[in-house]
């Protein structure tokens, strides 16, 4: 089921990929967003440890010990791709040249800030690479489940330490698809399987419901 | 993803008085395939960012003795005595800025950083009109980014999805300029398949390229 | 210029109470031959300068094991617990830092420059004891140089001169490294004569290294 | 006479260069030094528009119209020569990575300040890369002919614009090799051809003649 769910998800956020686009997948539920693109279109993935044009995980026995995404897998790499450093990969980050970054979320709030690099007490293992995402990407999907042991995670503010101010553009969940707007948290689609009751119920945040979904 | 587009289609792309980048060191290979429909189109009021002026008849010189530049943003012009001469005669606006600083004031701006701090320049006229710092008992100039609207850019092997490899000196301000820029136009020596390159040998990646030109098309 | 000493020799350069950069990312190649003597050798209250902690039992992951790491300046350590455990349990001093920023801090030192504004972190407690800066209307946030006494490196194939190439995604923080460091060991999987790297394929110069040592000759 | 005083200040900077030094000289006058480099010593030259181990001008018919120097000449590689963008070369350079860069100048004075880029009303061809060679490179050695028009060059305070302030280590002429130490000029050497009156005569500046030069 919960797999089920993160697919449902990485399904969802692969619709709004378009052709031509550079696109930085976090670690986890966002990584497999890879596995649904649009076939014929052209989306190369940047790993931020130095790939543009990274490939999928590679298969057993066919790893090149040379080549590993961020999240230190094995993977292939396309052709036309390239290698660079890590000054130059986040030049490209900052600098705006990734059109699109799908991360993962511990805390979403009403607006567009984020958690998801640490539990104080509890978990802290680095930013990582999150926080110049958050920073440089053109746009930015959180892709999360809609909850956590059954609370919440789409808040009317954020309670956990901040990885980013006000740069989430658009939510998608098991549950829903929201964009974050200046007016705040629009609720854009209802997922099959979910319901406006559902959504509400599971949602602390304020939602501004588009009329085609009050029948 | 193709890039190929021809040079003609690609000249459209820059229009008069637009801040252009232009790769290249003095003699060195420039993009002349696109600086020669830049003079026959007669563009006009272009405000020039290059590490210099060039020599008379090649590259940049072309634009500055056809008049195309109202303004030129570069470290060096003494290769040029046309372009000494415009200035001098306050026809040709020109702004010089220590070569590394300019250098790192394009890639700050394409690296999406907001400023730095060099140590160039300290104690001279480059100072004038810019705040000065310490940093561990040292002092530092705030120089701020540098972009422009377009960056035209000479690569000796570039494949179709605009990743580009540089021979010899050739690269000089390239990756920065590709990054710097709103729309990057690469003009190619020598256009191959995507993998015809190895992944480690791309100087300049290809999200940092707009559109490819092949330098052989002239007046396609 | 023979830059090539034993890794024994080497690896006495690296004193107790270092500040010390290692490349790599994850668990992707790291100078393990280095590590694995600076384990024998029991080295001890290093600060070391990474991305991450690597993984337990492989690169800086040993050294945190083997307690030789009084503290770690990285992005990420969340693939090894055991820095973790040490970190909540007051045994490893860690300092973290996003990513983008730990590689332009290297690098700004690197460079000469004191310091660069990045948007990085803006909003977060990365903030917290940092100048902000408004340029153009947009936040930034004052990050300063960050330096080492020394630099380990892995390079794929590296010439006699201190060339160094890396293959895949093994160059991650090397360059960098190399500049921003006093002393820099580049470990070897392959060491060539000069000229067998050609002169557009070197991802470091040759004048970032100081010393190289071969990766086949551990206890040599 | 001019190209023979040039040669000999040239050969005496040569004699500067140590083993293992990584080099950059200026256009002009600085770039004669490549041709005294001690036999058996590893000097390599840097140029900044992207060479490490930059070889000597190219014969005619054997240029590569790939491969120039700073000074718009083409130019060999020695084996183990490296290329790289602007950026580096500018990090290697202000970064402190080069030993020694010898440039020529307009003027000198007894502080150290040196003037080589502008002549406000007549010259102006701006400072390319010698600026941010003056702010970092570990050693400066100013190598020019001692007088303009029987002028004096090195002067109390240099009535140019600065190119830098306080970076000069070194001035080595045709007729003196003078080092710039805090409590002034101080005179090392007299060349050759020349003697402490003509030097005297021939300087603005204040000099600390050293006890060995004065008979």
């Amino acid at each position: 089921m919960g797999i089920e769910a993160k697919e449902i998800i990485a399904r969802r956020v692969a619709r709004e990929l378009k052709d031509g686009y550079v696109v930085n997948l976090g670690i986890g539920l966002p990584s497999l967003v890879a596995n649904y693109i649009p076939e014929g279109m052209s989306v190369m993935l940047q790993s931020e440890n130095g790939i543009l044009g990274m490939g999928a995980i590679c298969e057993a026995g066919e790893e090149d010990e040379n080549v590993i995404n961020a999240g230190n897998q094995f993977v292939y790499v396309q052709k036309g791709a390239c290698f660079f450093d890590s000054a130059t990969s986040f030049a490209m980050i900052r600098g705006g040249h990734i059109h699109l970054t799908v991360l993962g979320a511990l805390q979403v709030d009403e607006q567009g800030n984020i958690a998801s690099h640490i539990i104080p007490g509890s978990m802290a293992p680095g930013m990582g690479g999150a926080m110049d995402l958050l920073a440089g990407a053109k746009k930015v999907i959180v892709a999360m489940l809609h909850t956590a042991k059954g609370k919440p995670k789409i808040l009317k503010r954020c309670t956990l330490p901040l990885t980013a101010k006000g740069k989430v553009d658009m939510i998608v969940t098991e549950k829903a698809v929201i964009s974050v707007t200046p007016e705040g948290l629009v609720l854009d689609e209802i997922m099959p399987g979910s319901s406006l009751e559902d959504i509400l119920q599971h949602t602390e945040a304020d939602l501004i419901i588009r009329d085609e979904l009050v029948k | 993803m193709n890039k190929v587009i021809s040079a003609k289609e690609a000249v459209k792309l820059i229009k008069d008085g637009c801040t252009i980048m232009i790769s290249g060191f003095a003699g060195v290979k420039k993009p002349e395939v696109l600086i020669d429909l830049m003079v026959k189109n007669n563009i006009k009021n272009l405000t020039v960012i290059a590490n210099d002026a060039a020599i008379p008849g090649k590259g940049i010189g072309r634009l500055i003795s056809h008049r195309c530049v109202k303004k030129l943003i570069a470290s060096h012009i003494g290769l040029n005595p046309e372009a000494g001469r415009q200035m001098n005669a306050g026809e040709l606006e020109v702004e010089l800025i220590p070569q590394g600083t300019l250098a790192e004031r394009i890639r700050c701006a394409g690296a999406g950083l907001g400023g730095f701090f060099t140590p160039t320049g300290i104690g001279t006229s480059v100072e004038e009109g810019k705040q000065k710092f310490i940093v561990e008992g040292k002092e530092y100039l705030l120089e701020l980014p540098l972009k422009a609207d377009v960056a035209i850019i000479k690569g000796s092997v570039v494949d179709t999805l605009g990743n580009v490899f540089y021979k010899g000196t050739t690269q000089n301000f390239s990756l920065v300029m590709a990054m710097a820029a709103d729309l990057v136009i690469v003009e190619a020596e020598k256009i191959v398949k995507p993998g015809e390159l190895k992944p480690e040998h791309v100087m300049t990646p290809s999200v940092f390229v707009d559109y490819i030109v092949g330098a052989e098309c002239n007046g396609n």
